[in-house]
C-alpha cells in the first residue's frame, strides 16, 4: 500500500481531491471569473480580458486571489478579535464538510450510511450561524444589520429545502444517497416530482445568496452585509464559502433530480464522478447568470415568498411523491 | 524567548525575526514580481464619487470603455478595495470623508486625481471651499481634462499597472 | 422601551454604493425608517459666488459644471437671460439647433438617471446598458459641438457651429438603434416581476404634496401635474413643433420611471421634426456678424464654425434683470441674473432642478423600508452636484 | 390671458396693504412690499392660485440694503405662464424677516441655503443656525456677501 494506492482510497481521494477540497477550489476559481464573463456578456461588453490576452482573461481570479492574499488585513480595534478572525475560516472550512458525503460512483464513496442525505443537509446548514457572529463581531452597523437579514432569510429557506429533499426521499423510500442515485437509473427525479425540483432550485439560490436574493450582502443598501469590515485574504475566505456552499448543495440537488451519475457509461469512478459535476457545474454557472438579470428582492419580499410560496409548494411536492407511491410506483430493494 | 537545542542557547525575539524573515521572502525577486502582477491586474477603485467627473468614471466602466478588461472591477467596500479615485473637485467637506476613506484602505493602496479639479481646482481654482487632493492624499497619477474622457481614464490605469508592475510602488518594510 | 431607544442612526454617508455624493441621515426602527435627512453640500463649489468675479461669457463653462450630465439646459437658461438683457433674438437656424442639442442631452440625461437607479436596485444589466446605449447620443453631441459632455455650444446670439453634413442620416441611425433596443429594455428590466416588485407602490409622491413640495421634472409629471417649461413658456424652436407633455398618475418609483421612458421616446420625435424642418440661415445675429472682419466671415461660412467677435472678450451687459427659465433632463433650471452695466454680473441666482427634488427625501422615505432608500434615491433622478452648486 | 388683466387682478386682490406693481418683459409681475406685511400679501397670491416657489434670491448691496426676491408661478395653464417676483427691502444692519415656509413649504431648503450663504435670517424656518451646503467648521462673513472677497485672475486683480 505505497503512497499513490493510498491517496486513491476512497476514503482520501473523495474528500481530498475530486468533489473535495481540489476540485473545489478550481471550481470556485473558474466560477468567479465565469460570473464576470457572463455577466459581461449579458452586458454588451468583454469583461476581464488583458489578464491572458488569448484565453479570455482566465486568470483574472488567481490575480484577484494573490492580491487579497499581499493585502494588509485589517483588524478594526473595537472588533471581537476572536470571534472577528475565526469566523470566517470555520465558515470556510465548514462549506466543504458536506462534500464527505456525497458518493460520485454506486461503488466508490468516502462515508456511506442509510442517513447520508440528512447529514448532507444538516452540516449545509451551519454556515448562516457563522454569519450571524460574524455580523455581530465586526461591530458595525451595516454588519449588524445585514446579519440579521441573514438570520431572517434562513427562518424562510431552511425549512422548505429540507422538505421538498425528503420528499424525493419518501419517494425513493431511502435517504442513502447512493441509492437515491441508483433508483434513477430509469428515469430522473425531476421528471416525477418537477414542483419539488423547481422549488428546491429556487431556495438553494435564496441559500447562498444569488440573484434576485442578494440580500445580506446588499451592496446598494447595507455596503457588503456581514463582510463589510473584512479585507485581505479573509475577505477572500468568505467570498469563497458563498460560491462552494452553492456547489456542494447543486451536487445534493443533481443527485436528488438530475439522477446522479446515471447516463454515465462505465461505473468507473473518473467517468461517472465526471457526469455528476458536469451537472453540478451547470448548476453552479446557471446561479452566476442570474446575477445578469434581476435586480435584488426586499428581505420583507423574500421572507414573503419563503413562507407564502415555498413552504407550501414543499408540502405540495410531498404530497406528490405519497400519489406517486399509492400508485404503483416503486424503486427496487 | 529562550529554547534550548542540543545544549546551544538560541536567544532572541522569534516574532521579530519571523516577521523581518517574511518581509526579505516576499521582496524577493520571484515573490514580489508575482505579487505585483497580481496587484497590478486587480485594481478595484471603492465607490466614493467625489464630484461631476463621476459621469465620465461611470461611463469607463460602461460597456463602450469597458475598463473591467483591465481587472478594474468598482467594488462596494473600502476594505476590500485598494485603488482611491479622486473624482473632480474637493470641497472641504468631502476632503474629510476623503482622508478618512483613505486611512481605513488596507495597505497596499493607490490614489489617482481625476480631473483638472484634481491637479489644480479648474475652473473652481478660486472657490473658497475647495481642497487640492495633492496637499491631503498621495496621489499616484493625474489624469488632465474636465471631464477627461474615458479613454483616458483607461490610460490612467494603464499607466498606474505599469508603475507596480516596475515595482515602484509596492513596498513591504517589517 | 422609548423611540430613541429602539431607533438605530444609519450614516449612509459619501463612501456608499447608494449614497452618490451626499450622506444620508437615517433614523431606521429595525426595517422601517424612521426620518431620514440628507446632508448635502459636499460638492459646494459656490458657482454664484464665483460668477460674481467671472466676465459674461467665461461663465458658460462655470454654469455647465454642475450639472454635467445634462449641461445644455443650464448653457441655455443662462445665455437666454443674457439674451433678454441684450435685447436681441438668435436667427431662426440657431433656435432649432438650440433645441436639437437640448433634446440629444435630455434623451443621455435619461439614460443616465435610468441606468444609475438600474445599479440601485441591483440590476447591474440595467445601468452598463443604459450607459452603453448613451454613447451614440454623446457621439452624436460630440459631432456636432466637439465635446462628450461639457458642450458650452449656445452662445449669446446664436450657436457656435453648424449641422455637420450627413448628420440628419448618423442622428437617424441612432435613434433607429435605440427603438430597437428598447424592446428588450422592456422585456429584462421594465417588466421584470422583481422590477415591479421592488418598484410599484413605493415612494408614492401624492398629486397635492408634489405641488405643496414645489418639485419639478419627470417627479412632478409622474404624480399627474402637467408642467412642462417647453409648453408652460416655449422658447427656441418649441413653438414650431408639436410633442405631448409625458404625465403619469401612480406617482411612485415606477411611475416616475415610465415617464422618463417615454419621454425619450418623445425627443426622439421632437429631434426627427427638427432635423426635417431645420430653416436654412445664418447661426449668429446678425449684430455680432458684422462685427467680423469680411474675409473672417467667408471662411465662417464655409466651415460653419463661428468665429467670436472681438466684443465677447469684454461683452458689457446692460444694465437690469433677468428671469429666464428652461425644462432640462431633470427638470427646470431657472436663472435670475441681476447686472449693472459692468463686466460680470452684480448677482446670478441659479436654481437647479435637484436642488428643489431635495426635500422629496424627506418626504418620500418617512415609514418606507431601508431597502427601498436607493429604490426611492434613483427613482428622484438626482444629481448632487447639481444639488449643491 | 393678457399680463395686463393678470396686473389688475393681482391689484384688485391686494387692495388693502400697500404694495408696489410693475410689469416687465412679456411674462414677468414685480410687487414690492415690507418686510412685515410680505405674509399677508404671500397668502393672497397663494389664493390666486401661485402655489410654489421656484427661486428665493437675496441680493447684497452693501452698506444699504438686502433684497429678497420671492420668484412664485402656478403650475396649472393659464397661470404658469407669469412669474411673479415678490420684493421686499431689508435694512443692512438687521437682515432679519419671516419666513414664507407656512405659506409656501417649497421654500424650506431655499431659504436655508440663503441664510447659510448670505446670512439673513428667516424666523420660523426650523432649518435656522444649521449650515446646509457650508462645512460645520465654517466662522467668518457669509461668503455670497459682497466683503467677502475671492481670489481673482492675475491680469485684472
Amino acid at each position: 500500500m505505497n503512497i499513490i494506492d493510498l491517496l486513491f482510497q476512497p476514503y482520501i481521494f473523495i474528500p481530498l481531491v475530486f468533489p473535495g477540497l481540489i476540485a473545489a477550489f478550481v471550481l470556485l476559481l473558474i466560477i468567479i471569473w465565469l460570473e464576470r464573463k457572463i455577466a459581461a456578456k449579458v452586458q454588451l461588453r468583454y469583461g476581464p480580458l488583458y489578464v491572458l490576452k488569448p484565453l479570455g482573461g482566465v486568470i483574472q481570479t488567481i490575480a484577484d486571489l494573490l492580491r487579497y492574499l499581499f493585502q494588509e488585513p485589517i483588524i478594526p480595534k473595537d472588533v471581537d478579535k476572536v470571534a472577528f478572525l475565526l469566523t470566517p475560516v470555520f465558515l470556510f472550512g465548514l462549506a466543504y464538510l458536506p462534500l464527505v458525503i456525497i458518493p460520485i460512483s454506486p461503488t466508490y464513496y468516502a462515508f456511506r450510511s442509510d442517513l447520508s442525505l440528512l447529514i448532507a443537509l444538516a452540516l449545509a446548514t451551519l454556515a448562516p450561524i457563522f454569519t450571524l457572529i460574524m455580523g455581530w463581531a465586526s461591530n458595525n452597523k451595516f454588519s449588524l444589520i445585514g446579519s440579521v437579514r441573514e438570520g431572517y432569510l434562513v427562518t424562510s429557506y431552511e425549512m422548505p429545502i429540507f422538505l421538498s429533499a425528503l420528499s424525493m426521499a419518501v419517494l425513493y423510500n431511502s435517504l442513502d444517497l447512493v441509492e437515491i442515485a441508483e433508483a434513477q437509473r430509469k428515469i430522473w427525479g425531476v421528471f416525477l416530482n418537477p414542483v419539488a425540483a423547481a422549488n428546491m432550485l429556487v431556495l438553494i439560490y435564496m441559500s447562498t445568496s444569488k440573484f434576485p436574493f442578494e440580500i445580506p450582502e446588499a451592496e446598494s443598501e447595507i455596503v457588503a452585509g456581514p463582510y463589510t469590515e473584512y479585507s485581505g485574504i479573509i475577505y477572500g475566505l468568505v467570498m469563497g464559502a458563498s460560491y462552494i456552499k452553492l456547489y456542494v448543495l447543486s451536487l445534493i440537488y443533481s443527485i436528488l433530480f438530475l439522477g446522479g451519475w446515471n447516463p454515465s457509461p462505465s461505473p468507473d469512478p473518473l467517468i461517472s464522478g465526471g457526469v455528476l459535476f458536469l451537472k453540478a457545474f451547470i448548476l453552479v454557472a446557471f446561479g452566476a447568470f442570474l446575477r445578469a438579470v434581476y435586480p435584488r428582492f426586499r428581505i420583507d419580499q423574500a421572507v414573503n415568498i419563503g413562507w407564502r410560496i415555498a413552504f407550501p409548494l414543499s408540502l405540495l411536492s410531498i404530497l406528490i411523491s405519497l400519489i406517486l407511491i399509492l400508485g404503483g410506483v416503486s424503486f427496487g430493494s | 524567548m529562550v529554547c534550548v537545542l542540543e545544549g546551544s542557547i538560541l536567544v532572541g525575539n522569534l516574532e521579530r525575526s519571523a516577521r523581518k524573515a517574511a518581509a526579505w521572502l516576499v521582496n524577493k525577486r520571484p515573490i514580489r514580481d508575482l505579487r505585483d502582477w497580481g496587484i497590478s491586474f486587480s485594481l478595484w477603485p471603492v465607490h466614493f464619487t467625489t464630484a461631476c467627473c463621476g459621469a465620465e468614471f461611470a461611463a469607463s466602466a460602461a460597456p463602450k470603455y469597458d475598463a473591467e478588461r483591465l481587472g478594474f472591477l468598482p467594488f462596494i467596500g473600502i476594505r476590500q478595495c485598494n485603488l482611491l479615485f479622486i473624482e473632480g473637485t474637493l470641497s472641504k467637506k468631502m476632503a474629510e470623508a476623503a482622508i478618512w476613506v483613505y486611512e481605513q484602505m488596507p495597505e497596499p493602496k493607490f490614489v489617482i486625481g481625476m480631473g483638472a479639479c484634481a491637479i489644480d481646482g479648474g475652473i473652481f481654482w478660486n472657490s473658497y471651499n475647495i481642497v487640492r487632493p495633492m496637499d491631503i492624499l498621495p496621489v499616484n497619477v493625474f489624469i488632465p481634462g474636465c471631464p477627461p474622457r474615458p479613454e483616458a481614464v483607461a490610460q490612467a490605469i494603464i499607466m498606474l499597472q505599469r508603475k507596480i508592475r516596475k515595482g515602484e510602488l509596492v513596498k513591504y518594510e517589517d | 422601551m422609548s423611540l430613541e431607544e429602539r431607533t438605530l442612526e444609519l450614516l449612509i454617508g459619501p463612501q456608499h454604493p447608494a449614497s452618490g455624493h451626499m450622506r444620508l441621515v437615517a433614523k431606521i426602527d429595525g426595517d422601517i425608517v424612521v426620518e431620514l435627512r440628507p446632508n448635502i453640500g459636499y460638492v459646494h463649489r459656490s458657482v454664484e459666488k464665483l460668477a460674481e468675479v467671472k466676465k459674461f461669457l467665461q461663465i458658460i463653462p462655470l454654469v455647465e459644471r454642475p450639472s454635467l450630465a445634462d449641461t445644455t439646459a443650464n448653457n441655455l437658461a443662462y445665455v437666454m437671460a443674457l439674451e433678454k438683457l441684450l435685447g436681441i433674438d438668435p436667427p431662426e437656424r440657431a433656435k432649432y439647433l438650440r433645441t436639437l442639442l437640448a433634446e440629444i442631452n435630455r434623451i443621455h440625461s435619461h439614460l443616465y438617471g435610468l441606468g444609475i437607479h438600474g445599479v440601485m436596485i441591483g440590476s447591474s444589466t440595467a445601468y452598463m446598458w443604459c450607459f452603453g446605449d448613451r454613447e451614440p447620443f454623446l457621439e452624436l453631441a460630440q459631432e456636432l459641438t466637439g465635446a462628450r459632455l461639457t458642450y458650452s455650444y449656445i452662445i449669446p446670439g446664436g450657436v457656435r457651429r453648424d449641422l455637420p453634413k450627413g448628420f440628419a442620416e448618423r442622428a437617424e441611425k441612432a435613434i433607429k438603434y435605440l427603438e430597437g433596443r428598447m424592446k428588450d429594455y422592456f422585456d429584462i428590466y421594465f417588466n421584470n416581476p422583481v422590477v415591479k416588485a421592488r418598484l410599484e407602490g413605493v415612494g408614492v409622491l401624492s398629486k397635492e404634496d408634489a405641488i405643496k413640495l414645489g418639485v419639478t421634472g419627470p417627479n412632478l409629471r409622474a404624480s399627474g401635474v402637467a408642467y412642462d417649461v417647453r409648453r408652460a413658456e416655449p422658447y427656441a424652436a418649441y413653438p414650431h413643433l408639436d410633442f405631448d407633455v409625458i404625465t403619469e398618475e401612480e406617482g411612485d418609483c415606477y411611475a416616475r420611471v415610465m415617464v422618463r421612458v417615454r419621454e425619450i421616446m418623445e425627443s426622439i420625435k421632437i429631434i426627427r421634426q427638427v432635423l426635417k424642418e431645420i430653416p436654412e440661415g445664418p447661426i449668429l445675429h446678425e449684430s455680432y456678424e458684422k462685427l467680423i472682419p469680411p474675409k473672417l466671415r467667408e471662411e465662417m461660412k464655409q466651415r460653419g464654425v463661428v468665429k467670436f467677435p472681438s466684443v465677447f472678450a469684454n461683452l458689457r451687459v446692460p444694465a437690469g434683470e433677468a428671469i429666464s427659465r428652461v425644462e432640462g433632463g431633470r427638470g427646470e433650471v431657472v436663472f435670475h441674473v441681476i447686472s449693472d452695466g459692468k463686466l460680470s454680473p452684480y448677482r446670478m441666482r441659479m436654481v437647479t432642478p435637484s436642488f428643489r427634488n431635495v426635500i422629496l427625501f424627506e418626504h418620500l422615505t418617512r415609514g418606507a423600508r431601508v431597502a427601498d432608500i436607493p429604490a426611492i434615491y434613483g427613482s428622484l433622478d438626482y444629481f448632487p452636484p447639481e444639488a449643491d452648486r | 390671458m393678457k399680463i395686463e388683466d393678470l396686473k389688475n387682478m393681482i391689484e384688485e386682490n391686494l387692495r388693502g396693504i400697500d404694495v408696489e406693481i410693475t410689469t416687465r418683459e412679456p411674462n414677468i409681475i414685480d410687487v414690492k412690499v415690507s418686510r412685515d406685511k410680505i405674509i399677508e400679501v404671500a397668502e393672497k397670491l397663494k389664493g390666486k392660485g401661485f402655489d410654489h416657489v421656484k427661486s428665493v434670491t437675496a441680493v447684497d448691496y452693501p452698506g444699504e440694503r438686502f433684497e429678497v426676491i420671492y420668484i412664485v408661478s402656478s403650475y396649472e395653464s393659464p397661470l404658469s405662464y407669469f412669474l411673479v417676483s415678490l420684493r421686499t427691502s431689508l435694512p443692512y444692519d438687521d437682515p432679519r424677516m419671516s419666513s414664507l415656509l407656512s405659506v409656501w413649504p417649497s421654500v424650506l431648503y431655499q431659504e436655508h441655503e440663503e441664510h447659510d450663504l448670505m446670512g439673513i435670517e428667516f424666523e420660523g424656518n426650523p432649518r435656522m443656525g444649521e449650515r446646509l451646503l457650508l462645512p460645520e467648521s465654517y466662522e467668518g462673513i457669509p461668503p455670497l456677501r459682497k466683503e467677502f472677497k475671492v481670489k481673482v485672475e492675475g491680469i485684472d486683480a
